[in-house]
């Protein structure tokens, strides 16, 4: 098990590495969906099933393509290469890294999951999750469903372009 | 919008804008056309064509050809409607040398031309669905009809497709035996192939919304920029050469111009299905009617004619339009100006205002719903 | 022993569907060619039997080529991550009768999971391929499976949640058994499973890029989108992809609305399921060729609204008519309270969407003179 | 080769049918020619109508149209080769896919036709790209162009892919692309390729 477990997150280093890296969006982008892939499959191998094949349904299949979408409309001759790897202020961006990296491995130690070994939790299936997801954390789910709702909302209002003087707004309302 | 401002709002959004060509090899350009369009996004800002790819020079060759000789050159015009070609060329001549015609072949050229028509619009319909993206059925319902129609030129005039039937002064050959009863055979049983196409079609919800306010022309347009054909009467505009002109004899025969209201592509459609019914009516009556006699003029000279010094027009309603010959004489053996009026040419020059603003899909179906044949574009 | 059958099944399987992709390809050219009043092929071999042979040979000799300024990587990719996943999706189907692979608790999410990696394929593609028809077709592809997964997944919500489970198994044993003795109890024979099986239908005839949604490779416009710069057996392969999607979908309908391998009548019972499975699965990929003989392409804006005007909140409504069915026991109040919704949805979206953008009528003068 | 027929003749004698590679190769091939959706002039309609239910060009396996060159085996060059076309034809052969074949339909693709004597007319398509089969005709039946098929079909199974005469896809000695003509004042540049077409003065003729 641990040897999947370590290709596994080698896998994931290296597309999460390659997507920084790479000199050229689109690959930047695939490399991405490789990660979720196989953020996924972590998922998978841990027992997870639901979350992973939704992690894949939405990471890899909706997210990643969407990503990829918006390059084709936005930058299509951009795509080829983006800018230096490294930017110019070096000095904040390694402070910053060290500090997420801090704060992480600070929680990650507090919880206190990597003293003992790691037990598998009890079956954790479809009815237990939608249980608890519409019975204890209704109102979050409910929370996260209008502000996703609120962001749409937003999301349309900012790309619609503004209607110029006679343009498509307009002649559609002819028709 | 003037050009320059065009162009201006052109080059403002220049980086979102995608410039693509189609053609000369591209599934739906009916040929070697091209057309230049610039896209925004799956919107047609831009849209040039190109002509040319098919320039066979057929104006200057004619011009070194003897008048009889030009006859097979003008079945290669519209290759799908050589004998209305043939019968337009004739016509010219026959003005140009003042040759009289008999009434047997005057209604040997009704029937042709008639028949013709009905080939060429069962083609069109299938070509049309084929740029929808029917994967060649509608297509090949209609060269199934067609077929049997180029069976009667092939028994008349020994070609399928470049039949070279037309003489000055009357036609090449008279019709063999059974024939007529034949071409009776089949005007009978088109109208139930036509009233399948119809069912098949005219309300298929797909083809009414991709047709029905697609490249639509006000009249007043199509009238300024000289179209004709179904292209023009679909635009509700009354003008009809067999009509207008009444060459040969057709103020004989009953039947009505069809005419739509708004001039779009679902139209010109529904047009042809229309016209297909009025000529069966004229077919009909002219197999009907055919009278005996001579079928040429026999004081009609076709070999080394030299008609006297002039000059003159011969138009008649071919299936895509107006189709006209003119031809100056300096009274030796060729002709010192010949000049077509070719409709498809004629009918592309709105092109660009019907697809700007539409969809780059429509732009196909556009161009399906002019109905071109290059032969006859860039001649 | 446990090993040898599970790859048998997976043998038995492969060889289905590699077998049924050769004749299905045939098939759809002799359909067509009946159809259209033609013989279709018949020189090679016993009534053109060996045509897909041939086919294959040729495609698998043909020079692959590579534009020069392709991406090479992504350019041979790209069939790959097509074909991929769609030989996934084939483990999951519920045959029945001991044939089914995997009883996949979460099989639907599976199925959506691994089907929506192809869009990345389709991507791949046209991008790689540095031509603009190929882009073109790119982005009208993605554009169409992202928007028309929608519908599909809320469509294929209803079954579960009648069933109570994402298991295709565990659906498919909801639909076992006859009603009055005779009729089966499929989803399908319900008010939402009419409506659900046929947007199923036609949103996974999308998600395949077939007609009527061709866009993304439509000849006329497009020579053929994506595809354009493949040749050979890449281009095979995508041509596979397609096809697997095609039986993939299909194979869904089947188990969600169709009661998988369940009999129609009780008497015929002594066919094994898997049997009855192949039959539908294979009666619907004939409708799907059926389909491409006689309709015409919609245009990428009709697409959307048909998918978002339509379909979508039909699929909504017929959530909602599920769930009004399911409690309501399933009698006739059942029907008239479920099927009355969606009707009126029907008619109501039939109003708003598909007849606002074109009059029907028309008027035509036959001028005398 | 002779001796394999041989070989091969007396084992069928004894039930032993022997099939190379070759053949299988051959027949593969020559069973699934699809032709390139390209229509020029005239001749095109001739060869959609050999499509249609009366001629069926499907039965042979070849009614699979492909308006992309790559997935394309045989282009059919239908009609009058123009100088504005010609550069555009050359170019559609180069990105064609190998093993490719040329069919000149019409007699306009094979010398120029009634056009010839034109200023704007390609005196056939031979002098820029190999055509591996004729069809005469102005403009040919459908008949004619299944028959050239069927032509094509056994050329094919013919085909050598090694020793000497072997096909031209499989020598590597002979080009698969050839260079695309150019407006040039008066004529095209090249007037002629010069590794598929020679004039008769050069020791040219077919």
């Amino acid at each position: 098990m641990n040897v999947v477990l370590f290709i596994i997150a080698a896998l994931i280093l290296v597309g999460a590495l390659a997507t920084v890296c790479v000199r050229n969006l689109v690959y930047c982008a695939l490399s991405l969906a490789a990660t979720f892939a196989a953020l996924g499959m972590l998922y998978l191998a841990l027992g997870a099933e639901f979350i992973g094949w939704v992690q894949i349904l939405v990471y890899v299949g909706a997210v990643a393509v969407l990503i990829v979408f918006v390059i084709l409309l936005t930058a299509p001759d951009r795509m080829r290469s983006v800018g230096p790897l490294f930017s110019r202020s070096r000095i904040l961006g390694v402070g910053v890294s060290l500090g997420v990296f801090g704060t992480i491995a600070y929680a990650v130690h507090k919880s206190g999951s990597l003293k003992g070994s790691l037990s598998m939790p009890a079956e954790t299936d479809m009815q237990s999750i939608g249980e608890e997801l519409l019975s204890s954390y209704l109102v979050p789910l409910e929370a996260t469903g209008v502000l996703l709702t609120v962001a749409l909302i937003g999301a349309v209002l900012f790309a619609r372009e503004e209607p110029v003087e006679g343009s498509e707004e307009s002649q559609e309302s002819k028709d | 919008m003037t050009s320059t401002e065009e162009v201006e709002s052109i080059s403002e959004k220049s980086e979102r804008l995608l410039n693509i060509s189609m053609g000369p090899q591209h599934p739906s350009t009916h040929g070697v056309f091209r057309m230049k369009a610039v896209l925004d996004g799956e919107t047609v800002v831009k849209l040039t064509p190109v002509f040319g790819y098919l320039h066979r020079n057929h104006e200057k060759l004619a011009e070194r050809t003897s008048y009889l000789g030009n006859m097979p050159y003008t079945d290669r015009l519209d290759y799908f409607c050589s004998l209305t070609n043939n019968w337009a060329y004739a016509l010219s001549v026959e003005r140009l040398a003042g040759i009289e015609v008999p009434e047997r072949a005057e209604y040997l050229r009704v029937i042709t031309a008639e028949l013709t028509r009905l080939q060429n619009h069962l083609a069109f319909l299938g070509f049309l669905l084929n740029d929808m993206g029917v994967w060649a059925t509608v297509l090949i319902y209609g060269f199934r009809e067609r077929e049997k129609i180029l069976d009667l030129f092939e028994s008349l005039t020994g070609a399928r497709m470049m039949c070279n039937y037309m003489r000055f002064g009357g036609c090449r050959c008279d019709v063999p035996d059974g024939w007529v009863e034949e071409a009776k055979r089949i005007t009978d049983e088109l109208p139930g192939v036509l009233d399948e196409l119809e069912q098949l079609l005219t309300d298929n919800e797909i083809v009414v919304a991709r047709t029905q306010g697609v490249g639509t022309v006000p009249g007043r347009k199509a009238i300024n920029a000289g179209l004709t054909g179904p292209v023009l009467r679909a635009s509700g505009v009354n003008y009809d050469v067999r009509k207008v002109d009444s060459y040969g004899v057709y103020d004989r025969f009953d039947f009505s111009v069809p005419l739509g209201s708004v001039g779009d592509c679902y139209d010109r459609f529904m047009l042809r299905l229309l016209e297909m019914r009025q000529s069966l009516n004229i077919l009909k009556a002219a197999l009907n009617e055919l009278p005996s006699g001579p079928i040429i003029n026999p004081k009609a000279k076709n070999r080394n004619l030299r008609p006297p010094a002039g000059e003159a027009y011969g138009r008649i309603e071919s299936p895509k339009g107006e189709l006209g010959f003119y031809l100056v004489s300096d009274k030796s053996g060729t002709p010192y100006r010949y000049r077509v009026r070719p409709p498809s040419l004629v009918n592309l020059t709105l092109l660009e205002d019907m697809c700007v603003g539409q969809k780059v899909a429509d732009v196909v179906v556009i161009l399906g719903s002019i109905d071109i044949i290059l032969g006859e574009v860039d001649r | 022993m446990w090993l040898v059958i599970i790859q048998l099944k997976i043998g038995i399987i492969l060889t289905f569907f590699s077998l049924l992709f050769a004749v299905a390809s045939l098939a759809e050219r002799k359909i067509l060619a009946r159809i259209q009043n033609r013989r279709g092929p018949n020189r090679v071999g016993p009534c053109g039997l060996f045509q897909p042979i041939a086919d294959g040979i040729k495609m698998l000799i043909k020079e692959d080529v590579v534009p020069r300024k392709a991406d090479r990587a992504l350019h041979f990719l790209a069939p790959i991550v097509m074909v991929a996943p769609m030989v996934l999706l084939f483990g999951i189907l519920p045959y029945g009768g001991g044939l089914t692979l995997v009883d996949l608790e979460v099989g639907l999410l599976f199925f959506f999971a691994v089907s929506s990696v192809s869009e990345l394929a389709v991507f791949m593609a046209g991008w790689s391929s540095a031509n603009k028809y190929s882009v073109f077709g790119a982005m009208r592809a993605i554009a169409q499976m992202v928007s028309y997964e929608v519908p599909l997944v809320l469509v294929a919500i209803t079954p579960v949640m009648v069933a109570g489970s994402l298991s295709l198994v565990h659906m498919v044993e909801d639909q076992a058994g006859y009603a009055i003795g005779v009729i089966p109890n499929w989803f399908v024979l319900t008010p939402w499973g009419i409506v659900g099986f046929l947007l199923l239908f036609v949103t996974s005839l999308a998600e395949a890029n077939r007609t009527p949604f061709d866009l993304p490779e439509g000849e006329s416009e497009l020579v053929a989108g994506h595809l354009t710069e493949y040749s050979g057996f890449k281009y095979a392969l995508f041509f596979m992809g397609e096809y697997f999607g095609i039986f993939a979908g299909s194979g869904l309908a089947v188990a969600l609305f169709l009661g998988g391998g369940g009999a129609p009548l009780p008497l015929l019972q002594w066919i094994p399921p898997y049997l009855w499975f192949f039959v539908k699965l294979v009666v619907l990929v004939g409708i799907v060729i059926w389909v491409r003989a006689s309709l015409p392409r919609m245009r990428i804006d009709q697409l959307m609204d048909l998918c978002w005007k339509g379909l979508v909140p039909l699929a909504f409504v017929n959530l909602i008519a599920a769930a009004i069915w399911h409690y309501s026991g399933g009698g006739w109040q059942g029907w008239i309270l479920a099927g009355g919704l969606l009707v009126g949805a029907y008619l109501m979206l039939n109003r708003v969407v598909l007849r606002s953008r074109c009059s029907w009528e028309r008027k035509y003068y036959l001028a005398k003179s | 080769m002779t001796e394999d027929k041989q070989l091969q003749d007396e084992l069928a004698l004894y039930g032993v049918h022997l099939t190379l590679l070759e053949q299988v190769y051959n027949w593969g091939r020559s069973n699934s020619l699809w032709p390139l959706q390209f229509g020029l002039a005239c001749c095109a309609i001739e060869m959609i109508a050999s499509v249609t239910a009366r001629y069926d060009l499907g039965r042979f396996g070849s009614e699979i149209f492909r308006p992309s060159p790559r997935q394309a085996d045989l282009m059919i060059v239908s009609g009058t080769v123009t100088k504005k076309m010609a550069p555009q034809v050359v170019r559609l052969y180069n990105q064609m896919a190998e093993p490719k074949y040329v069919l000149a339909m019409g007699a306009c693709a094979i010398s120029g036709g009634p056009f010839k004597g034109g200023y704007n007319v390609v005196k056939g398509i031979d002098r820029y790209i190999p055509v591996d089969i004729f069809v005469p005709g102005c403009p040919p039946r459908p008949e004619a162009l299944l028959n050239g098929i069927i032509h094509l079909q056994e050329t094919i199974r013919r085909q050598k892919l090694s020793g000497p005469g072997k096909a031209r896809h499989a020598d590597r000695d002979q080009p698969s692309e050839y260079a695309i003509p150019e407006e040039g004042g008066r004529d095209l540049v090249p007037q002629y390729n010069a590794e598929t077409w020679r004039p008769s003065w050069q020791g040219g003729g077919k």
